[in-house]
């Protein structure tokens, strides 16, 4: 319980820096530690207590009920990946908008009304 | 159970360096400290007894962090612009969150408790995993067989990310030169 | 092949070695995907890695000779469609969409898995050329930037 | 059989578009638009073959809560038919725009993408492939909207950029809480499992999921992004945007959690009801001071998207029609405006009201369809926005809230007063401004006349003889609620 609480806040973390930081690359990290958060969550939902990796090795025959549960962990490398996609994106978007800025300040982005 | 109590200290390693990455100064080593959180990541990743994400989420964030430094720290900006931040809407989100995570307390215990998960569906997946889809490793096995429509999913979406990153930069598929930019 | 682009000396005969070992390592990974912990995602990554290493170390000319950029997005989008093509085979032999139809072959050894080994090896391709291209991509950006000023 | 085609088709299309392309974009155009017409003729294939029926397909050939299966039922179907419908109309309007704007293949293998997730999105019964086929659709999304490399639109994609990764994160603890309590990701499965479940599992799974896709369908307190990204994207990319995306992303997901999967609990439809009518409200307010056309057409999709969810939160067969019959007719309308918006840019170079000349005898099309758009949407008798907003206000008559029917009403008069202010302003003011001379092309005026048939065609919609084939079986689905278990498990 408490492990999914710590999780908890750390995604919290994320969520404090996406609202309150000003620079461009501050909100960047903090959505890449809302992703961190997230999916740690999900694989700590598919830990089972004394069990091993989900994995069958040639001459140590094990049983399946020892093993882990691997579909958090299936969805997991799912997400980690899209993680990465976000973060390139937003990067690619911060050097574009460093380049007719000339600012990583979000305030000072302002030239949508409104 | 050590395992618990080594996640517990990982998890408070890993907040006090995401919130130093938050708050520290200088660009570079607020870049570098989320690495370090990250690669706190791939530790518990392994102690969860998941190998496979341990490798990827390791690897993945060598890459986040390649990006991100390549991107931001060869401008001559390495210190944040001293702007006023908003103190009252910091110290509004500030309780709001602490609200929520208090209200959260007991919704988490309505789950099953850490460590014993119910596994109805994926007890399927170990029990003739490796019988129906030939493949030892159980993970690749949810992936690309019992799973591979999501698999194509993330393959496009990687492929979207790629694609978007390089409509935005701009740089022309044939042409050598990235093409002089429209003012 | 001019000094001053790129690292020191000493990292680019490092990187001369190590380079095909980071590639085979990331081959090893990419093929080994149903037998061990990695696979795709995991091998495509290290391929990407070792281009980068390459490309840090000997300068962003160096690399455009080396490795033919234009192929490398060609690699990308045909292996992203060689997924698909597997998908439509499998619907076409074995009953639904993406579908295992290849013979499994027997536990434990290199070639047993039918189809995931072949979308391990596709997955592997394409993470690995897409990642790569945009980190070039980025590279290229900064390139013409200093040109412009 | 036919259902995994509704992902191939886009997707082949957008792989070999990345893979032949050349300096000129013809190709990429020609595939795009066969690959968009084999669409719509697939959906509205699917579409008549159904009559009540729920399609289940299992991908790679493993049974409901082993493997992913594709569910398409009567609403499925009906959001197919009007995304390729929108599609169609958005390429041939964007042959001609794009290749003003800054030609290039890269938009066509994007928009295919962005077809993909949302053909996805609708068709999938599984609740992570649902998400990942989210992400494909916003990552296609951002980039569109980033298309024209100006400052305003790469502020705006990133904004939305935020926006998207607040929503998917909160998405992703929805659905990493929903495995922990239920251990299965098929919708329907899930469904089976919460009703045994403690109701507050389900209370609290279907608060983070309505923040989450709330989130994507802008619906009130959520609602920043959408004036932003919806203004500065490319004008067939903002009719993608209002007409399609918050509907098969937002709406279509929220219909299918909130009404299939929980069962309509009470307290969601409450909070439907309340959110709806706000957004109604405050974006016709926000709408009615706007003087940059798409930014007034943006805050005016927030509004209407409030009406559906006002219907929805109803929870009554009449409430859930009228939302239904406004959602396919927001579509259509809302389309048509941002056409004639991206027309009247090209023509004067500037999305600014105030500095538009008298359009009638310039550019006739653009002028007559935007009338008819214009009247459409705010609810003039004999177009379609007047019949579904009349039915969701009899509906919250009849649901004892007149409050609610009140404030809708007068949200109606808000819509017309505004759509006023864009004739007056954008197509009969007196100021002569130069136009540019035949600007618009073929592919431009026919994509409008499109559509503004459509407009008048879909009232037919309502006539008792036509609605029991077309919405009924829509408004079944939904106010069937967990019967849903039994049709994908058919049991």
């Amino acid at each position: 319980m408490t492990v999914y609480l710590l999780c908890f806040t750390l995604l919290l973390v994320g969520i404090y820096g996406i609202i309150t930081k000003r620079d461009l690359v501050r909100i960047i990290i903090s959505s890449g530690i809302m992703g961190y958060a997230v999916n740690l969550l999900i694989v700590l939902f598919g830990y089972k207590n004394g069990s091993i990796y989900a994995i069958f090795i040639k001459d140590t025959p094990v049983s399946p009920q020892m093993m882990v549960d691997p579909l958090p962990q299936a969805l997991v490398l799912t997400s980690i990946v899209i993680e990465l996609g976000t973060t390139a994106m937003l990067v690619a978007l911060a050097v574009r908008l460093f380049e007719k800025y000339q600012t990583f300040d979000i305030t000072k982005i302002r030239r949508l009304s409104g | 159970m050590p395992v618990e109590s080594w996640l517990i200290f990982l998890l408070s390693f890993m907040i006090v360096g995401s919130i130093i990455a938050l708050e520290m100064k200088d660009l570079l080593s607020a870049v570098i400290s989320i690495g370090v959180v990250g690669l706190g990541v791939s530790v518990a990743f392994l102690l969860l007894q998941a190998p496979d994400l341990a490798v990827v989420q390791f690897l993945f964030e060598i890459f986040s962090i390649v990006i991100m430094v390549r991107a931001f720290i060869k401008k001559d900006y390495h210190r944040e612009e001293p702007s006023r931040v908003n103190k009252i809407l910091a110290g509004v989100t500030l309780i709001t969150l602490i609200a929520v995570f208090f209200l959260s307390v007991p919704l988490f215990k309505l789950l099953p408790a850490f460590g014993e998960p119910l596994m109805t569906t994926s007890r399927y997946y170990l029990e003739n995993g490796a019988a129906e889809t030939g493949s030892a490793n159980i993970i690749s096995a949810v992936i690309l067989d019992y799973r591979a429509y999501d698999t194509l999913g993330e393959t496009t979406v990687l492929f979207t990310a790629i694609l978007g990153t390089l409509t935005i930069i701009r740089i022309k598929k044939r042409s050598k030169v990235a093409e002089e930019e429209k003012p | 092949m001019n000094q001053q682009a790129g690292m020191t000396l000493i990292v680019k005969t490092v990187t001369r070695i190590s380079v095909w070992l980071i590639l085979l390592y990331g081959i090893y990974i990419i093929l080994h995907g149903h037998l061990s912990p990695g696979g795709g995602f995991a091998g495509g990554v290290i391929i990407a890695l070792a281009f980068l290493n390459v490309m840090l170390a000997f300068g962003r000319d160096f690399i455009k000779n080396w490795l033919n950029i234009e192929m490398l997005h060609d690699i990308d989008s045909s292996s992203a469609t060689m997924f698909l093509a597997v998908g439509i085979l499998g619907m076409a032999f074995g009953g639904s969409f993406l579908a295992n139809f290849i013979p499994h072959g027997t536990l434990f050894n290199l070639v047993s898995s039918g189809t995931i080994q072949v979308l391990n090896i596709v997955i592997g391709l394409k993470v690995g050329m897409g990642l790569f291209i945009v980190v070039w991509a980025l590279a290229l950006f900064h390139l013409d930037r200093k040109e412009l000023k | 059989m036919i259902l995994p085609f509704f992902i191939i088709i886009p997707l082949l299309t957008a792989f070999i578009i990345t893979l032949i392309a050349g300096e000129r974009d013809n190709w990429a155009v020609i595939l795009s638009i066969i690959a968009v017409i084999s669409l719509v003729a697939l959906s509205v294939f699917c579409f008549v073959t159904l009559n009540g029926r729920t399609i289940v397909y299992e991908m790679s050939n493993w049974k409901a809560p082993i493997g992913i299966i594709l569910a398409v039922d009567a609403l499925s179907a009906f959001m197919l038919m009007i995304v390729a419908v929108i599609a169609l109309t958005s390429l041939m309007f964007s042959v001609h725009y794009i290749r003003h704007l800054a030609p290039s293949w890269k938009y066509y293998a994007l928009f295919m993408l962005l077809v993909t997730g949302m053909n996805g999105v609708i068709a999938t019964g599984d609740l992570f492939n649902m998400f990942v086929f989210v992400e494909i659709t916003l990552f296609a999304a951002y980039s569109l909207v980033a298309y024209g490399c100006k400052a305003e639109e790469f502020e705006a994609s990133f904004k939305y950029a935020i926006m998207g990764s607040i929503s998917s994160t909160l998405v992703l603890v929805g659905i990493g809480i929903t495995y922990a309590a239920t251990s299965t990701l098929t919708l329907a499965k899930i469904a089976e499992v919460l009703q045994q479940k403690d109701p507050m599992v389900t209370l609290w799974i279907g608060g983070i999921f309505l923040a989450g896709f709330g989130l994507k369908a802008a619906i009130m307190p959520f609602h920043a992004w959408l004036p932003d990204a919806h203004s500065s994207a490319p004008a067939p990319i903002s009719a993608m945007l209002s007409g399609v995306l918050i509907k098969a992303l937002g709406v279509y997901v929220l219909i299918r959690l909130f009404f299939n999967v929980f069962g309509g609990i009470t307290i969601f439809n409450e909070v439907f009801v309340i959110l709806g009518t706000i957004s109604i409200l405050v974006g016709g307010f926000l709408a009615m001071g706007q003087w940059d056309f798409k930014r007034l057409l943006a805050y005016s999709s927030i509004s209407q998207i409030g009406y559906i969810i006002l219907g929805l939160g109803l929870g009554t067969w009449l409430g859930v029609l009228g939302a239904v019959f406004h959602l396919v007719n927001h579509a259509i309308f809302k389309s048509l405006l941002f056409y004639n918006a991206g027309s009247l840019e090209t023509a004067f170079g500037t999305r600014d009201l105030r500095k538009m000349g008298n359009v009638a005898k310039a550019l006739p099309i653009t002028s007559f369809t935007s009338m008819i758009a214009s009247l459409s949407i705010s609810g003039v008798p004999p177009f379609n926005g007047f019949f579904s907003k009349l039915i969701i206000i009899i509906a919250a008559i009849q649901a004892g809230r007149p409050v609610y029917a009140f404030l809708a009403a007068v949200g109606s008069l808000i819509t017309l007063a505004y759509y006023m202010k864009v004739q007056r302003f954008g197509f009969h003011s007196r100021n002569i401004v130069p136009v540019e001379k035949d600007v618009i092309s073929f592919g431009m005026n026919s994509a409008m006349i499109i559509l503004a048939v459509l407009c008048l065609a879909t009232s037919v919609l309502i006539i008792p003889g036509i609605r029991e084939v077309t919405l009924d079986p829509i408004v079944a689905v939904i106010m069937n609620k967990t019967g849903y278990i039994s049709q994908i498990f058919g049991r």
